[in-house]
């Protein structure tokens, strides 16, 4: 067995698992039950993966998130459950399960239990369309790419609900300003990942990891503003540092999930870190080539396939995940009114010139010939990225120009409008 | 079996419960909810009547519900806007308070 | 799992949200009852293998639509406003039997109409852009205008006029000091 | 991985993703201690005592946002169509396309213009 085969096998290790598991299945069961019930089984199957796969991820994601703060923080972050603290998000969640279930008098008492059971729901939903590798969507939909922002889109109302069903104020306060928060980052999202239709043609998940195998999308000029567009409003939706405005500590307690205590609020959490997960995890799949090896020179090229595209996928799943808690580790909060001007006035024009940016580039560079090569079609592909990345640079300058001389005038002394 | 029939009898039931709410609400903004329901049954039958045509047309219904939804959109930003400048007016949301050009 | 099953149970869940939308009482929960009924209609489109039309149903309707309304009830269950009769007593009869009465006149009439459903076709996003630039180019663009048009009416009429607003800022900040001072008196 | 059509795996997945979560929550509430009081239950205001009803206290500028959020959306909505068959539909499609995201940046310079994107 070659190096080859080995490697092909390690790629599929998982599919094939799958279908053993279906085949003892069959060997077990009489024919025509298997028949009736083999689709139901092999959705409880890729159900049950990733159900498993999510919150065992989250507890090992939570543990990276805290030792990685501790060190930007100069501490040590958990050493004390397992080696390295790694038992660390057991005895949380085991704490969690034993806590006392707090509900504030006046609140809707069934809202109060529906909301939280929910709240997880859709964050699993949407690691069903995320291509975790070679033929591994546990869920190909031909419009993927939108049932996932259908899916985080669920959050808004159930956010608004969470905070509703308390009747108490900063839970209150808190769920409208993540819901406004959220509202207004959706909109660079959404319409950023129309450029990646455009060029991908497609809005299945794995067809546009696979519209990447001649080059990623991040390198073309559209591709690298819309994964920064991408990376900044996704980190806002998920409500992530800088961005976490709906639960700064200082001025709102903890937002929305302020009145929620033990398991409740754990699951609150989850769904907060998975979001964010799932989102690096899209990030992944549209701009940096999902599953597929890093493009490299010739001599290389053997050494990179030996890696399955499966790890290739959780490699660039983690760097994603590793820059938002680098994020969170280094920069300050923004005040609301920035946070909100920034979505509207900055990333919902840029998501817009991105769109006019890609249709340009597929314009400049379909109209002669293939695109990358040598000679004049490298020489038209030079000019397409100087009139992509020029029109993106002065949006860019002149709205960052106007917005500049907005908050100065805002942030002068003004005369309080009714001082008390 | 399902056939279209099972489909266009789910609208129709929906539609009367929206027929229902919007006679009989006295909030303003349980109406807008109704007729959103009712809206939402005509955009089930264009989907489910459109499966009837050949395959060429079955665009057509489903352009159909996505012009329903957009408009259905639209009704509620300028409808809710209306009715929260009245709230400001008469201080309710109450369909029966608004009697500002009754004599 | 044969798709009857999926059928009822989506049915029910559109029924039964669309039931919670017209008689609950509270109308933050009548709106969380209209979402459960969207959420069943898109599971129906879903089934009829019109997924893009399913997943806009979701994104637009319950993450837009339904926020929208929900912040609008928020906005005016102010303090003293809420509203404990929610019917209009006049109309519920007439309500039921008009309601009631159009429901099953069109379940029948289509129950004994010679349909004849051919199997779910799945119709591509891609068909659907074809048409909207094409045959339905006008409407298309229409639309836009409808939501430029929506959009600068709705700001024009929603937002509160300044003055007036600091005005109402000062007068609910006086009945707030006489209340507290009420409240003092009594303890 | 799956050939199977999709709404076998979502209800499948919808039963567990949400049994899942309410069960536990179930159990916890069993595991869990109740001891409730007076002060507990108390809504949580950093110890002041509560004035007002938090129901109703909010501001219009959380509706404009929305409103303005739905009128981007439903763009958005009719983008992804066009995004699809972008390739087809040639210079043509894409200059009709800029015709309809420009109608709807007027409306964004309006709320921009009349300060409804501003928070105060």
């Amino acid at each position: 067995m070659g190096i080859g085969t080995v490697a092909g096998r390690l790629d599929r290790v998982f599919i094939e698992g799958k279908q053993f598991l279906m085949d003892m299945l069959s060997a077990l069961l009489p024919g025509d039950w298997y028949a009736a019930l083999s689709p139901v089984v092999s959705a409880l199957v890729v159900s049950t993966a990733v159900l498993v796969f999510a919150p065992v991820s989250m507890m090992f994601l939570t543990w990276l998130e805290r030792k990685a703060v501790a060190r930007f923080q100069d501490r040590i972050g958990p050493n004390r459950a397992g080696p390295a603290g790694l038992l660390q998000p057991i005895a949380d969640g085991i704490k969690m399960f034993l806590k006392e279930d707090i509900v504030p008098r006046g609140a809707d008492g069934f809202l109060h239990f529906l909301v939280p059971a929910l709240v997880v729901a859709p964050v699993f939903t949407l690691y069903l369309v995320l291509p975790f590798g070679r033929d591994m969507t546990a869920m190909d939909l031909n419009v993927g790419l939108l049932f996932f922002l259908g899916a985080s889109a669920v959050q808004t109302p159930l956010v608004i609900a969470a905070g509703w069903s308390t009747r108490s104020k900063y839970p209150v306060l808190g769920s409208m300003r993540s819901a406004a928060q959220i509202l207004s980052y959706e909109i660079p999202l959404v319409l950023v990942l129309v450029a990646v239709v455009m060029s991908a043609g497609t809005m299945s998940t794995s067809a546009i990891v696979e519209a990447q195998e001649a080059r990623w999308f991040i390198a073309t000029p559209w591709g690298l503003a819309g994964f920064l567009v991408f990376v900044l409003a996704s980190t806002a939706e998920a409500n992530r540092t800088p961005f976490d405005m709906a639960e700064a500590e200082s001025e709102l307690v903890a937002g929305f999930h302020t009145e929620y205590a033990g398991l409740k609020f754990a699951m609150f959490q989850m769904a907060e870190f998975l979001s964010a997960f799932a989102a690096g995890g899209l990030a992944a799949t549209v701009f940096l080539g999902g599953w597929q090896a890093p493009p490299v020179p010739g001599f290389l090229a053997g050494a990179v396939s030996v890696v399955p595209s499966w790890a290739w996928f959780h490699l660039k799943l983690y760097a994603m995940f590793f820059v938002l808690i680098w994020f969170r580790g280094t920069f300050p909060r923004f005040r609301i009114d920035q946070l909100l001007a920034f979505a509207w006035k900055l990333l919902f024009p840029m998501s817009l010139l991105v769109i006019v940016a890609a249709a340009i580039w597929h314009f400049g560079l379909e109209s002669g010939g293939a695109p990358g090569g040598t000679g004049p079609g490298a020489a038209r592909e030079l000019a397409m990225w100087g009139a992509c990345l020029g029109l993106l640079a002065v949006g860019y300058l002149g709205l960052s120009a106007i917005l500049e001389r907005e908050f100065s005038r805002m942030n002068r002394p003004r005369e309080m409008a009714h001082a008390p | 079996m399902l056939t279209v029939k099972a489909y266009a009898v789910v609208a129709s039931l929906l539609f009367g419960l929206g027929v229902y709410g919007a006679l009989a609400r006295r909030h303003a903004i349980a109406v807008l909810i109704s007729v959103e329901l009712m809206l939402n049954a005509a955009a089930l039958n264009f989907v489910s009547f459109s499966r009837l045509q050949g395959n060429p047309q079955a665009a057509s219904g489903q352009v159909f519900a996505i012009f329903i939804i957009a408009v259905a959109a639209a009704e509620a930003i300028v409808g809710l806007a209306i009715i929260l400048a009245l709230f400001r007016a008469v201080k309710s949301a109450a369909l029966d308070r608004f009697t500002l050009l009754k004599w | 799992m044969p798709p009857e099953v999926a059928f009822v149970a989506l049915a029910l869940t559109a029924l039964a949200g669309g039931v919670v939308a017209v008689v609950a009482r509270n109308v933050f929960r009548a709106a969380l009852g209209l979402m459960l009924s969207l959420f069943g209609v898109a599971g129906l489109f879903l089934l009829q293998r019109a997924e893009f039309l399913a997943v806009v149903q979701v994104l637009v309707y319950v993450g837009g639509v339904c926020v929208l309304i929900i912040f609008a009830v928020m906005l005016t269950e102010r303090e003293g406003a809420t509203m404990q009769v929610t019917v209009n007593r006049d109309l519920v009869l007439p309500g039921i039997l008009l309601g009631a009465s159009l429901a099953l006149g069109t379940a029948v009439a289509v129950i004994r109409a010679p349909f004849v459903g051919s199997p779910p076709s799945a119709v591509s996003a891609r068909e659907l852009g074809a048409s909207l630039l094409g045959r339905y180019l006008v409407p298309f663009e229409a639309v836009s205008l409808l939501l430029l048009v929506a959009a600068i009416g709705a700001l024009m009429i929603a937002r509160e006029d300044r003055r007036e607003d600091r005005r109402e800022d000062r007068r609910e900040d006086a009945r707030e000091a006489r209340r507290e001072a009420g409240g003092r008196a009594g303890e | 991985m799956t050939v199977t059509e999709p709404y076998v795996i979502l209800a499948v997945f919808a039963v567990l993703a949400i049994g899942g979560p309410a069960a536990s929550l179930l159990v916890a509430r069993f595991l869990a201690p109740h001891h409730p009081g007076p002060v507990k239950q108390e809504p949580y205001e950093c110890g002041a005592v509560e004035a007002g009803d938090p129901w109703g206290q909010f501001r219009i500028q959380f509706y404009l946002y929305a409103l303005i959020f739905l009128v981007f959306d439903v763009e958005a909505l009719f983008l992804y169509p066009w995004a699809m068959v972008f390739r087809e539909a040639g210079f043509a499609g894409f200059v009709e396309v800029m015709f309809f995201i420009g109608l709807l940046v007027l409306a964004w310079a309006y709320a921009w213009r009349h300060r409804a994107l501003e928070w105060e």
